[in-house]
């Protein structure tokens, strides 16, 4: 261990801020590209689900009833 | 007449959303025209100081002109201007929401981005201020005054470099007092003469302009 | 209530039509023809007030319509050669901002009701760039749907509308002119529109002979 | 010969890859966290200050290996895009448009990296040198790809024109290196020259080599989770997606 | 395959003819922009001696980076382009004539008012020179790389902004050798080495680059 | 000679058309129809090789056209909704360019003669912007004329026209199936060709009862 105490470590011989400063956004960047993929990931398959459903609902209103138009 | 200058500002803001490109593409054909410099010129940083304010508000300049074709080009084409000629306002204040539009997607990001681009030419933190300041207040005057240009290359063929042609020596003012006001504090002087100036150059530019713009449009539909 | 008086119309060295004058009441459809070139475009615009006349006068409820300005264009609806509509913006974004710049009130709903009946249905949210040109006229054509204004003028409104769409806005049409309206139109298709008083106007009458068959 | 071409379409068909990359994402992400604590242990913990740089030069473990993987991660990117252009699979251009942001990902962090190192070691945030040029520029590039492959919204028609793009970009590549740092060296004059790092200690070596290892995982990892989300989107029609998705209920 | 690059030079000539605007207009812009740099940056003549061959340098950039967007656009809009694309030839060729077509038009008249221009700079004679032979070589090069970016961003809504995001970094090489010649120049080394890259630049970017060209039209024209 | 064999067609969402075949031999046309938005123009373009096909094949003269690439093109003229004119220069200028472009020799001669057979006598020295929608579409059409590529593939053709240009243009493709050649159209207008063998087809079959009055 090359450090004598947190406080050194933090202080980082004086260059703390520039250090800390690369170290914190390189780790909220990759922590935050997962997060927003995976956010991402659960908001389309969600879409798609009820995609799927307004589909076969669709079709099954089709099949049921052949005349009157209707939007949605 | 509110209503209708938001509707404007709104449909255009949307068009702007729409095609995503605009916004980011004017920002970063502004960072890519202060990125050239220095290759051009070379790297010395304290050269590069001493051009930093003409260069930035150059490219601004330029990155503001480059969106003025589109301003009413598309509207022109595809008959929209047409009905907007014929909607029962005057034209002059839908021209006049277009331009608070225009400014919002072209001069707006130009505006942040500024500082960012200053570090890299070295600039102090006053200079880098009174540099985005400076913008701030001109980039209005900017999307004003080329309103007017656009307006009036509108369906004349090879109207985009004719515009830069008519509206940058109208630009040139602007310019001078831009440049002016971040030059002055580099050397010292304070910047409030230029920024007034500036600022009553923006105030034409937003009130007035529309006015002439709205007569050279119902020219270009004749 | 719209009335032209000895119009004409010059265009680079050409005279294209000269005393064309008429006369049209609530209720009544001026139907223009003539061949590719004879001026009928022309005419349209001048009667909307985007092109001068080179002699003549038009009058909206006996008053000049350069003098009325914005009273006349308050009350008129133009349709030209181009959709005026965004390609970026979907149809129902389409219709209710040009609703919108005209200052007239339309809500979603009388929207998505105006999209159905041109057959622009479950292309609501489509971006106008992807239709294919009939459907793209269909989103032009749908402001029509609520439209209120008095004179329509349309520039061959039916140019790449299948059959059924022709119909349709024959029928749009016919249902204004009940209404009271007015309506200035050309095309080159021979379509009835339901109305009690069509009236016809040939422009470029040498060629009209030569035309008619 | 042709059996084994046929083989290699089988796992390039989407419907395949799926499920694989969804198998393998885990592991990625273990060996990422495994190599990424024992890269930072070292480095930040153990590795001894550096003479000239003081410590400062502790950048040097988020620094290098973000700037390697900026420039990796094109190359692969265009061969994806070569692959996609040749053989018209799928799967290359969905690969390729994975791979672009995490690409530009670490140009940032390069960039931003080097910035904070730079005002410590030069005195400034910022010089016109050789490398942090030509790193700004594919920065651009990036950029430029997600821009077109934004502004077209026909799938097929972006990873064509993406993939037209990355290579002559990929062309274009060592071209800029080369004349900026020709550019900049004839110049030379007032500009600050890069403190050349001492000869390394091997255990910072072995500190930088583990966080460029950290992050290859890293950009494997994400490209693929990346690249099954597209897939998703891409393929919702497909009967596959659809039972897919409704084994998930 | 000669009678068509012709037919398509021609063909491309005559349109930059009858818009006569186009020419006299991309000149007006490079004058316009030089001329802006001694205002925003001031007018010391040392300084602006160094700044000469990087400023005409992106300047002559600019220029023709702004005349790209209508290079393919046009033709694409009014149907023109499906139809060479149908035509029984390489698309590559056609898109050869129109850059070669594109330079003569965009590229030349910069390199003939370059001379004119340097001597606003206080550039001596043999700086000038070399300005001017650099351009005669570079500029084909910005006609060809541009062709590549004008067609990738064919159709693409926000695309002339897009296209100066796609094109200017492939364009730095150029800038660089070409300013570079004349920096070595001016230094006292010899601008050979500087000129036969921005040559073997040209080369590709006019045979090489029409090739991807074509694929990207064809792309565009799905 | 033209072949194609269960053509599907998808845009975006949607899929247009699907199991698409017919075959087409010297002399016979195919009349294409069907409502806006059916996937005429995109079936068109296939044909053409502009887009490829979702699935399917198209064979020219039995051989694929992908493979065919340059061979096939030179046989084929194609005119699309848009008019390919150039605005700035007149109709002599565009229709001697277009010819120059496809590699095919047109004299000036040759060249009035079509434009005064279109009907465009008089303007040909007017730069096309001045031209009416019309005039515009006949200046494009004036190539039909001297065209002697076997294949012909034109996507409405008769939009804007008044109906002597119609009737004309219909006599061309007569002659030219008469000539032997091919001819793929559409038009949402009814007018006789005079033809031997024409064959229609129409997209979108469960709309097409519909549509069909
Ligand atoms: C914004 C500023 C910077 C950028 C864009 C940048 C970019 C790069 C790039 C692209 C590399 C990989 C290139 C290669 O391995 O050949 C690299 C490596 C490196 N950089 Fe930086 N850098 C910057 C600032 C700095 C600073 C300030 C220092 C130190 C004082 C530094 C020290 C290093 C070292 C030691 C390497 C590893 C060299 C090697 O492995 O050969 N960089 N940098
Ligand atoms: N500068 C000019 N010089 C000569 N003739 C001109 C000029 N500008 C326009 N024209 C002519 O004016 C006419 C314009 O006609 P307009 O567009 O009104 O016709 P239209 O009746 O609408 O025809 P279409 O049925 O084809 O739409 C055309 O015949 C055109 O040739
Ligand atoms: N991205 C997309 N998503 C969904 N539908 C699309 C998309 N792009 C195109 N379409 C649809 O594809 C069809 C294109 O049709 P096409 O242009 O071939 O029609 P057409 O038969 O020529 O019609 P018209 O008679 O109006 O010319 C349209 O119905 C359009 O709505
Ligand atoms: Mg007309
Ligand atoms: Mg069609």
């Amino acid at each position: 261990m090359h450090w004598n105490s947190l406080a050194d470590f933090l202080a980082m011989g004086s260059h703390g801020l520039y250090v800390w400063g690369s170290v914190a956004v390189m780790a909220l960047l990759m922590l935050a590209e997962p997060t927003l993929l995976l956010q991402g990931r659960k908001r389309l398959i969600a879409r798609l689900k009820r995609q799927y459903r307004a589909e076969r609902s669709e079709a099954r209103l089709k099949s049921q009833t052949n005349t009157g138009r209707s939007r949605d | 007449m509110l209503i209708l200058i938001r509707a404007v500002i709104g449909r255009d803001l949307r068009l702007a959303m729409r095609r995503q490109a605009d916004i980011v593409a004017a920002m970063f054909f502004f960072i890519i025209v202060v990125s050239l410099f220095p290759l051009g010129v070379g790297p010395e940083p304290d050269q590069l100081r001493k051009l930093a304010p003409g260069v930035l508000w150059v490219a601004a300049l330029l990155a503001t002109m480059l969106s003025l074709p589109r301003l009413f080009a598309e509207d022109h084409r595809d008959g929209t201007l047409e009905q907007l000629a014929l909607a029962p306002q005057p034209l002059g204040l839908v021209v006049l929401g277009k331009v608070i539009a225009h400014w919002l997607v072209a001069g707006l990001p130009l505006v942040l981005l500024a500082p960012v681009l200053g570090i890299q030419f070295d600039l102090a933190g006053d200079a880098l201020a009174v540099l985005t300041l400076s913008l701030l207040i001109g980039t209005p005057a900017l999307s004003g005054i080329g309103a007017i240009g656009a307006a009036l290359t509108l369906g004349v063929r090879g109207g985009g470099v004719l515009l830069s042609l008519l509206v940058l020596p109208l630009y040139i003012p602007v310019l001078i007092f831009g440049a002016g006001a971040v030059d002055a504090t580099v050397s010292g002087l304070g910047p409030q003469a230029h920024l007034s100036l500036l600022g009553a150059l923006a105030l034409g530019g937003v009130f007035f302009a529309p006015w002439p713009t709205a007569a050279a449009l119902r020219v270009a539909l004749e | 209530m719209l009335e032209a008086s000895n119009l004409e119309c010059v265009r680079g060295e050409r005279r294209l039509f000269a005393d064309v004058s008429f006369r049209l009441e609530g209720g009544e459809m001026l139907y223009l023809q003539g061949m590719n070139g004879s001026g009928k475009t022309s005419l349209l615009r001048m009667l909307c007030g985007l092109t001068p006349a080179a002699s003549g006068e038009i009058r909206w409820r006996s008053q000049p319509i350069g003098k009325l300005g914005e009273t006349f264009r308050s009350e008129l609806c133009y349709l030209g050669h181009h959709n005026a509509i965004k390609e970026e913006l979907t149809p129902l974004e389409n219709i209710l901002s040009s609703a919108r710049l005209a200052q007239e009130s339309l809500d979603e709903e009388a929207a998505l009701d105006a999209l159905e009946l041109v057959g622009l249905h479950g292309r609501e949210d489509l971006a106008c760039r992807y239709l294919s040109q009939g459907q793209k006229r269909r989103a032009a054509l749908a402001r029509l749907v609520h439209e209120k204004r008095a004179l329509w003028i349309l520039d061959e409104p039916y140019v790449a509308l299948d059959r059924a769409a022709i119909q349709l806005i024959a029928g749009l049409v016919g249902a204004h002119l009940q209404r009271g309206g007015l309506a200035v139109l050309t095309t080159h298709q021979a379509v009835a529109v339901p109305a009690a008083a069509v009236r016809e106007l040939w422009l470029g009458a040498d060629d009209a002979t030569q035309q008619r068959f | 010969m042709s059996n084994r071409v046929i083989n290699w379409f089988r796992y390039a068909s989407p419907q395949t890859f799926y499920p694989l990359a969804g198998r393998l994402i885990p592991w990625f992400w273990a060996l990422a966290a495994i190599f990424g604590v024992a890269g930072l242990t070292i480095g930040f913990l153990v590795a001894p200050t550096d003479a000239q740089q003081g410590e400062g030069y502790r950048i040097i473990f988020l620094h290098v290996p973000a700037s390697w993987m900026s420039m990796f991660i094109y190359l692969v990117m265009a061969f994806w895009a070569a692959m996609g252009l040749a053989f018209n699979t799928r799967l290359s251009g969905m690969m390729a448009s994975a791979l672009a942001p995490t690409g530009a990902l670490f140009a940032f962090l390069s960039l931003w990296t080097g910035a904070l190192w730079g005002k410590p070691m030069w005195g400034t945030w910022w010089v016109w040198d050789a490398r942090l040029t030509s790193e700004l520029i594919l920065l651009f590039l990036y950029i430029g790809f997600i821009a077109l492959q934004a502004a077209i919204d026909d799938p097929r028609r972006a990873d064509k024109a993406g993939a037209i793009l990355a290579l002559v970009g990929v062309v274009n590549i060592p071209i800029i290196y080369f004349s900026v740092k020709w550019w900049n060296t004839l110049h030379q004059g007032a500009s600050v020259s890069l403190t050349k790092a001492p000869s390394m200690a091997a255990l910072m070596l072995w500190g930088m080599l583990l966080c460029a290892l950290a992050c290859w995982m890293y950009s494997i990892a994400i490209a693929l989770m990346r690249v099954r989300t597209i897939m998703l989107e891409r393929e919702r029609h497909t009967d596959w997606v659809r039972a897919l998705l409704a084994e998930k209920e």
